[in-house]
């Protein structure tokens, strides 16, 4: 039986048996590379559901959407490796319980699909602790390491252009796990701390902004980046903030959900080398 | 022309710390670079990176924060954690390309007064050097400008 | 025998209507991103997309718009306008839909209340438009009752050739005609034939999907939110759709001095339409989703007998979640089935 | 910049620079100014649109633009009064305003009370809290002109005695003999020496009972009051096309452009704010 | 959208003399929301203040920026001014033009430029200022007095005897301190002991005294007027109940060779033991280290000869939780170890002893009943040779400070030996002598002149053992040539340190200390006895080094501050507190977390019918200290702090 069977099979029971309200899955998209999110609340909606190398997006922002969870019936969700983690940061900052959540864990790394054993977040724990020792090994972008190595004046340039392009739709926060505040610092307009305007100076603070918000929280799932529509390589200036945090705190985002927050939290021989 | 450049420092200071320490350098007379302008706040804890984008935005060609040593802190850990949130802030500043040498970060106490006439005359050369903040102010001179499409 | 213009001509044309001080407009791909953008030599014109990803709306309607320079004294309020760009343009190598949005836009911007800011670009453009003979699954023109080499909106509209070296050139306003006597004698006649339009199958029963939209009971069925589900609520699709026109005013500056600017905004964003009271008239995604929709094929049609959607996809192909005009109207066309 | 600029009534954004002339506190949070035109050309511009009923956009440069009625009647135009709660960052600025401060107004805006069609009529006005200054600028635009209507009848109600607003002209239409006015706070809001009615609108409406002969109704007040309201004018007898009242959304341009105001098809800025109860019915009231 | 009045203060010239304040005035005067800019000498003196409180009155000002020192000056001065004048205090900002500018910079048009800024900015703040009311806590009329020597039983006898609790903690297993060790005290030379055990008694015996000696602070929580203290009593294996101090268990106890630390070293104790003989309370503890039965399970002899039975190995430490409304820290000294001076001998030779070794050799209940003898051989020595300094005002081995009594004591030793050994010599060599003080002078003088004791300026390079004999080689700087002394005892004058863990145990408690581990005062002149934390005092040698006067004087001065704490059922505290916009909270805790006082809790929000809607944080307003980290750490910009808003500070670096 392969794994979209197996997991069909699943989602049927997970529904019919009533253990679960909904399972969110991926379904076919527009074109045939595509998939989009797929909602299933009857066991026959089950046979719409597809799994294959093409389901990427991490489906665990739709998790917290309003009032989904209020009633205390558990939700079931398909899951990458980084979307656990991402249940785990959310369980850590109190916007869901973790054993309301049944995961439905898959992984395509290597190209190939396979089922991940385990059915809430905290089955994940010793996946996750491998994925943080491996985190350092990740074969380096190229593009990546160029920007590394750039002078600050041609990143500044580099990113200068990037983010001219910027339209913000917000597309970037609103397909974020994480960006789940009630009301989003730039929408907060006493004081308008963030330039709205899409001018590239707005557009600078936003980015820098959003990035600053997702240290020590991303799971590096790319979401921003593949929603974003002008193509800005998000997914660097998120990576970066991992390194950093993992560096030199480390700390790896979404290890499990008693993980201290690593900016709400400090060690008193936290290094300071920068400060003079 | 020669007129040599005067950079604009705005400086996040903590109110028991290093604004006592400014504090004592003044009245200890010491003399330094009249560049830097400081915003007092109760603790670097309350220091948040927007105020330094925010200084940017405003023109600064650098920013300087600064607080109590660790474990002098007045509220016991409001510098551990702004010194975390540095840490990362400063990877971010420098990973877009905005020189770190323009954002500096110190500890000075308020027995320091010396320590701090001196980091301002140090800070103030430094960004003197650097030049005016070019990069940034064009971002800024464009959203001034009409529309060109 | 047509007239011809051969794209071995076309750096000649840009130097003619740069000499006749016309700046050019044109799809260029560029830190990969797509849209309209100067354009200074026939080799930055990317005219091998199918359509570029952004609108050709910002040369209108740009995303964030000075309005006005204010400068707050003791005793007085100095203020300073800011105009739109009174230089002539030729935007070459528009898709059909894209100018079409354009022309849907006019009577909203001019309802009333002249909107300069839209005006004085539209009098100073012309459009010369490129029939498409390439098409993705997003396409959707032929469901908005357009076509892929639809004249709407355009001043030239050019079909290109079968052997893509050029393009036939049909003149449709006077000031496309004023555009192309300036390099009138680079064109030839020549019999060489146009390559076949590109095939746009039709996606949705838009007869059908308006009929249901009108049905004032429908505006609170429960489709609205079975179908808008997935939506995150990001602004792309308003963003880059040519008709989407909501826009925001912002004041920005220091505390004596900054600029008035209007900046696009989204009717998805829940801020959109909250009151400072906390109440939002449109507070959950599905009710902005209905609005989007209501708005382009209910409202604006009953106001300018326009739908305010020109079939770019934009909104479909963009999308993060794939969602888009097209599936919406193809599911809710069925619903009266 | 200069050679960029273009004429004032060309910009459709550009606001009018206004002095504060006057302020008055009405209620907690809610305050009065009275505002004058700096251009005289923009004076003239307002005297020959404003009638009552129209809004404007009253703005800080700096904050942004806030919408609100005009309260001051068609009948007085050589100042604009407004009274607004301050909630936002605008309204919060605009609250902090000291005579001779300059602000901006753009307007006015959208349509009007036919106050035509009322001649001869009986009126009654009904406003509750916050919402009596759209009121309050029909009912003095009326009773400028008192010999032309009928009975005048006013229901006022607010939560408590401090949130009442306008006091001093309550005052002034208690005292007049053609002016029957009606005034009520919420039960447990009434002071010690209130002296008037302790209830809510509706119903304080269904014991004075007026009659709904050859009479027009203006209804302004929050959405709760609206509805229940309404019901208890269709049981007094009224007919939904005479019962008129305003509505509000949040704007950014007031020209029926930037998107945001519409109420199903209908467009507060430019068809609004003044609709009958029989018109707002037909729109969802999902979208209120 | 304001009315501020800007008011330019010249400072005498101290600002005048470098900022163009005419200038500066007419600037800021074209500033938009300047109602009034004026400029005068000295706004800080009376009619300077009347002048405010007069522009506040006539222009019906909405906000006050004063532009003079720094706000560490005269902040509460002019707020106070503005406050009589009916604007909310809150509503006055100072600028700092003079520490921050017109004192520390040299071109007059650039420190105007920056006045102009400074006074800009802060103008922009104040017009976002927001009226602000004390808030109003509970305090709980309970003292705890941390360190139980002369300044911690003062302080906690002036509190209970004005009638209030106190709770009187001392980490050894008796009262008494550094001074119960003395044997007398200059400049009166009257017996330590015979002033010392009384107050000692008295403090014991008090009704509203609880004393708790053989007790740590574990843990300190709260705030002002509402502490929450945790104390661990060290396990005495005495029950404190039935011993009657009757001593026969240290008689039997096997263990006796066990170095006095009371003695410092001179004496020798029990392993089950009072630290001396006048020990309050007279219960003895036992020292689990040295203890038999505690190192091999075997002996209990102590317990088999005690009559009453009360010993018991098996108590444990045990935790107290009080509540407190103020702390008075008074947890003294240490001396420095003066082994680091290698070339005095300390610790290789015997006779080389510390300063308050000699005090127990010259008290009468000391190891030698007062006879000074030498420890190496119990010998009266004939020669002794006193080195002032050892380790005071030495930055490269000692400390960088004036240890302040060492002058005063060495005088003291060389006249106490003097009376008992007579015909000895006597040989100090000095520095300085600081002899500033009542009486103080005069003593030292009768030192040199009545027991001749023999002043040699110059400090002494080394101390080596010949014959017999400590030779000490030394320089005197007056007559410009080297001495050598042959003597039988060398004392060490050394230096008064902080107390090994004293940076430690003010993280527990949450004040400040300096680089050498002495507490910050508030404010070194106008706030001496205060701590930076609201409601921690400070005493004694905790403080800085001082003599006993000093120490009482400074003990009695913080009981003053306690009472005036205690003298109301509430207390009003700063409003600069955060608070929460329960609409816009996301409820991720992050601020609960980062907030150093625990005084972020959460809260839900329900309906109407108790059904939970969401979860957010709420402040403590009583807890909160108004360190603003949870504003920071707010991502949806939530949490905001009344005095330093998100508002004002963009505002602030807006207007700059």
């Amino acid at each position: 039986m392969s794994i979209v069977e197996q997991y069909r099979t699943k989602v049927k029971e997970l529904l019919s048996s009533g253990q679960v309200k909904m399972v969110i899955g991926y379904g076919a998209g527009t074109t045939p590379d595509r998939r989009r999110p797929l909602f299933m609340r009857s066991p026959e909606d089950a046979d719409k559901m597809l799994l294959d190398n093409a389901c990427i997006a991490n489906l665990s922002g739709y998790l917290v959407s309003e009032g989904l969870l209020s009633d205390e019936k558990r939700v079931a969700i398909m899951l990458r490796p980084e979307g656990v983690r991402s249940i785990n940061i959310l369980a850590a900052e109190s916007q869901l319980k973790a054993e309301q959540i049944v995961i439905v864990g898959f992984d395509t790394a290597g190209e190939e699909l396979r089922a991940i054993e385990g059915s809430e977040a905290k089955d994940f724990c010793a996946l996750i602790d491998s994925l943080k020792e491996s985190a350092p090994l990740q074969a380096p972008d190229p593009l990546f390491e160029r920007i590394v190595q750039m002078s600050p004046q041609e990143r500044f340039n580099y990113w200068q252009e990037e983010f001219s392009k910027c339209i913000k739709c917000y597309a970037c926060r609103q397909s974020c796990p994480m960006c789940y505040c009630r009301r989003c610092i730039v929408d907060s307009n006493q004081p308008q701390w963030i330039n709205t305007s899409s001018h590239t100076l707005g557009n600078f603070e936003w980015n820098i902004v959003r990035a600053f918000h997702l240290a020590g929280r991303c799971v590096a799932c790319g979401n921003c980046d593949r929603s974003c529509p002008v193509n800005i390589p998000l997914r660097f200036i998120n990576r970066r903030m991992g390194m950093e945090v993992l560096e030199v705190f480390d700390h790896f985002p979404g290890m499990s959900e008693s993980q201290e927050p690593v900016l709400a939290s400090f060690k008193k021989d936290d290094p300071e080398t920068f400060i003079l | 022309m020669s007129e040599p450049f005067e950079p604009k420092i705005v400086a996040f200071v903590c109110t028991y710390c290093t604004y006592a320490g400014a504090d004592l350098a003044g009245t200890s007379r010491l003399k330094y670079a009249p560049n830097v302008r400081i915003v007092r706040l109760p603790c670097t804890g309350r220091i948040s990176p927007m105020f330094i984008l925010k200084a940017l935005q405003k023109g600064a060609d650098g920013v300087l924060v600064s607080g109590c040593h660790p474990g002098d802190c007045h509220f016991t850990h409001g510098n551990y954690h702004a010194r975390r949130r540095w840490t990362v802030f400063r990877a971010l500043l420098e990973f877009t390309g905005i020189p770190l040498e323009r954002v500096k970060f110190s500890w000075i106490s308020a027995a320091e007064g010396v320590k701090f006439a001196e980091f301002i005359n140090t800070i103030t050369e430094d960004i003197r050097k650097q030049g005016p903040f070019d990069q940034y102010k064009q971002l800024i001179r464009d959203t001034e400008s009409p529309a060109t499409l | 025998m047509t007239r011809i213009l051969f794209a071995d001509k076309l750096d000649n044309c840009l130097e003619r209507w740069r000499s006749a001080g016309i700046s050019v407009i044109g799809p260029v791909k560029k830190s990969n991103s797509s849209g309209y953008s100067a354009v200074t030599k026939a080799a930055e014109f990317d005219f091998n997309l199918v359509l570029p990803e952004r609108s050709i709306k910002e040369l209108f309607f740009p995303q964030s718009e000075p309005l006005m320079r204010y400068e707050i004294k003791k005793q007085e309020i100095n203020t300073s306008e800011f105009k739109a760009p009174t230089s002539e343009r030729i935007i070459f190598g528009v898709r059909p839909c894209d100018a079409a949005g354009l022309a849907i836009d006019d009577p909203l911007f001019g309802w009333d209340y002249q909107d300069e800011y839209w005006f004085q670009r539209r009098r100073e453009t012309v459009l010369v438009t490129i029939a498409c003979t390439k098409a993705d699954d997003f396409c959707m023109c032929t469901s908005l009752k357009l076509t892929p080499d639809s004249e709407k909106g355009s001043d030239i509209l050019l079909r290109p050739l079968e052997n893509n070296s050029g393009w036939q050139v049909e003149e449709l306003t006077d000031r496309g005609r004023e555009a192309f006597k300036i390099i009138a004698d680079l064109l030839q006649e020549s019999q060489e034939k146009a390559a076949p339009t590109a095939v746009v199958e039709e996606k949705f029963d838009l007869e059908a999907a308006l009929a249901w939209l009108k049905e004032p009971e429908n505006f609170e069925s429960h489709f609205w939110k079975e179908i808008s589900m997935r939506c995150i609520g990001c602004g792309s699709c308003t963003f880059l759709c040519p008709t989407c026109h909501c826009f925001d005013i912002q004041d920005e500056g220091d505390t004596y001095s900054g600029i008035r600017r209007k900046n696009w905004d989204s009717c998805s964003f829940a801020l959109f339409t909250m009151h400072t009271s906390g109440h939002n008239p449109r507070s959950t995604q599905s009710a902005r989703w209905r609005q989007r929709i209501m708005h382009k094929f209910n409202y604006f049609p009953g106001k300018f007998n326009l739908n305010s959607c020109s079939g770019c996809g934009r909104c479909s192909r963009q999308c993060p979640v794939d969602m888009g005009i097209t599936e919406t109207l193809q599911e809710l066309s069925k619903l009266l089935r | 910049m200069k050679e960029n600029s273009i004429n004032a009534q060309d910009n459709i954004y550009k606001p009018a620079i206004m002095k504060v002339v006057a302020k008055h506190d009405e209620a907690p949070g809610v305050k009065t100014l009275r505002i004058e035109f700096v251009d005289p050309v923009e004076h003239e511009r307002f005297k020959t649109t404003y009638r009552t009923g129209m809004f404007g956009l009253y703005g800080v440069y700096g904050e942004g633009e806030s919408t609100f009625c005009v309260a001051s009647p068609e009948t007085r135009k050589e100042y604009i009064e407004c009274t607004f709660r301050q909630s936002g960052r605008v309204t919060s600025v605009l609250a902090n305003a000291e005579i001779g401060d300059l602000i901006t107004y753009r307007g006015p805006y959208g349509n009007r009370f036919p106050i035509e069609e009322f001649y001869g009529k009986n009126l009654l006005f009904i406003a509750g809290g916050i919402a009596l200054p759209p009121t309050r600028s029909v009912i003095w635009s009326c009773l400028d002109q008192r010999e032309k209507f009928g009975k005048v009848t006013i229901v006022y109600g607010a939560r408590t005695v401090a949130d009442l607003v306008y006091k001093h002209e309550l005052d002034e239409w208690m005292e007049r003999d053609d002016v029957e006015l009606v005034l009520a706070v919420d039960p447990g809001g009434e002071s010690p020496d209130w002296k008037h009615k302790v209830g809510f609108v509706p119903t304080v409406l269904e014991q004075a009972a007026p009659s709904p002969d050859n009479c027009i109704a203006v209804l302004c007040g929050p959405p709760i009051m609206i509805k229940f309201t309404l019901i208890a004018l269709k049981k007094l007898g009224f007919d939904e096309k005479s019962v008129y009242t305003t509505l509000e959304n949040r704007m950014k341009c007031g020209v029926g452009k930037c998107g945001r105001c519409n109420v199903g098809s209908v467009y507060i800025c430019k068809e609004g704010p003044v609709f009958t109860a029989d018109e707002v019915s037909r729109m969802p009231a999902a979208d209120l | 959208m304001a009315k501020i009045g800007v008011f330019i203060c010249h400072c005498g010239e101290n600002v005048a003399a470098k900022i163009d304040c005419t200038q500066l005035t007419a600037a800021i005067g074209e500033h938009p929301g300047v109602a009034v800019s004026v400029e005068y000498k000295y706004f800080c003196s009376d009619p300077g203040q009347e002048s405010v409180k007069k522009a506040i009155r006539e222009h019906g000002l909405t906000g006050v920026v004063v532009a003079a020192c720094s706000p560490r000056m005269h902040e509460a001065t002019f707020r106070n001014a503005c406050a009589e004048a009916g604007l909310n205090p809150y509503l006055c900002e100072i600028a700092n033009i003079r520490e921050h500018c017109s004192w520390v910079h040299t071109d007059k048009d650039m420190a105007t430029i920056k006045a102009l800024e400074i006074t800009r900015s802060l103008v922009e703040k104040v017009k976002r200022n927001n009226e602000l009311r004390p808030i109003e806590v509970p305090v709980t009329r309970r003292a705890l007095v941390i360190g139980g020597g002369i300044a911690g039983i003062q302080a906690a006898l002036d509190i209970a005897n004005a009638g209030h609790e106190v709770v009187l903690v001392e980490r050894e297993a008796s009262l008494g301190g550094h001074m119960a060790q003395l044997s007398e005290t200059f400049p009166t030379l009257d017996c330590s002991q015979c002033i010392m055990t009384p107050r000692m008694v008295e403090a014991a015996r008090h009704p509203k005294i609880r004393l708790l000696t053989y007790a740590e602070i574990e843990r300190v929580e709260g705030y002002i007027g509402n502490f929450k203290v945790k104390v661990r009593m060290k396990s005495r294996s005495v029950d404190m109940k039935k011993c009657t101090g009757c001593g026969d268990c240290m008689l039997k106890c096997p263990v006796k060779k066990i170095s006095s630390e009371f003695d410092c070293g001179l004496g020798k104790r029990a392993a089950i033991y009072t630290p001396f003989a006048q020990s309050v309370p007279n219960i003895p503890v036992i020292d689990k280290k040295r203890c038999t039965y505690f190192k091999n399970g075997k002996c209990q002899i102590c317990s088999k000869s005690c009559p009453i039975n009360a010993i018991d190995f098996t108590i444990e430490d045990e935790f107290l939780d009080i509540e407190i409304g103020a702390i008075v820290v008074a947890t003294g000294f240490q001396i420095q170890n003066t082994a680091m001076y290698g070339e005095y001998g300390y610790g290789k030779y015997a006779d080389v002893i510390t300063g308050l070794q000699f005090e127990r050799l010259a008290s009468a209940s000391g190891p030698t009943s007062g006879k000074i003898l030498r420890p190496s051989d119990n010998s009266e020595p004939q020669t002794v040779v006193f080195i002032q300094c050892a380790g005071s005002r030495d930055p490269s081995k000692g400390v960088r400070y004036c240890s302040k009594i060492c002058c005063m004591y060495t005088a003291k030793h060389a006249m106490l030996y003097a009376h008992k050994v007579h015909g000895g010599k006597t040989h100090i060599f000095y520095m300085d002598i600081r002899a500033g003080g009542k009486g103080y002078d005069e003593f030292t003088r009768r030192a040199i002149e009545e027991d001749e004791a023999s002043y040699v300026r110059g400090r002494v390079s080394k101390v080596w053992q010949e014959n017999g004999r400590l030779m000490v080689r030394g320089v005197d700087t007056l007559l410009g040539r080297p001495v050598e002394v042959a003597a039988d005892m060398v004392v060490l004058a050394t230096a008064i340190i902080a107390q090994p863990d004293a940076k430690e145990f003010a993280k527990t408690v949450g004040i400040g200390y300096d680089e050498y581990g002495f507490y910050n005062e508030a404010h070194l002149k106008l706030r001496p006895v205060e701590s930076s934390t609201a409601g921690i005092y400070l005493a004694g040698c905790c403080q800085s080094p001082k003599d006993i006067p000093d120490s009482v004087a400074q003990a009695s001065a913080t009981a003053s501050k306690v009472l005036a704490l205690f003298s109301k059922e509430q207390l009003e505290r700063e409003p600069v507190v955060a608070s929460n916009n329960e609409a816009t909270c996301a409820g991720c805790w992050g601020c609960v977390l980062a907030c150093p006082y625990g005084a972020i809790e959460q809260k839900d929000i329900l309906d109407r019918s108790g059904r939970l809607i969401k979860r957010v944080a709420s402040v403590n307003p009583g807890l909160c200290q108004g360190c603003g980290t949870c504003v920071t750490f707010c991502r949806s910009n939530s949490i905001d702090l009344a005095g330093f808003t998100e508002r004002q500070i963009f505002a602030e670096v807006m207007g700059l």
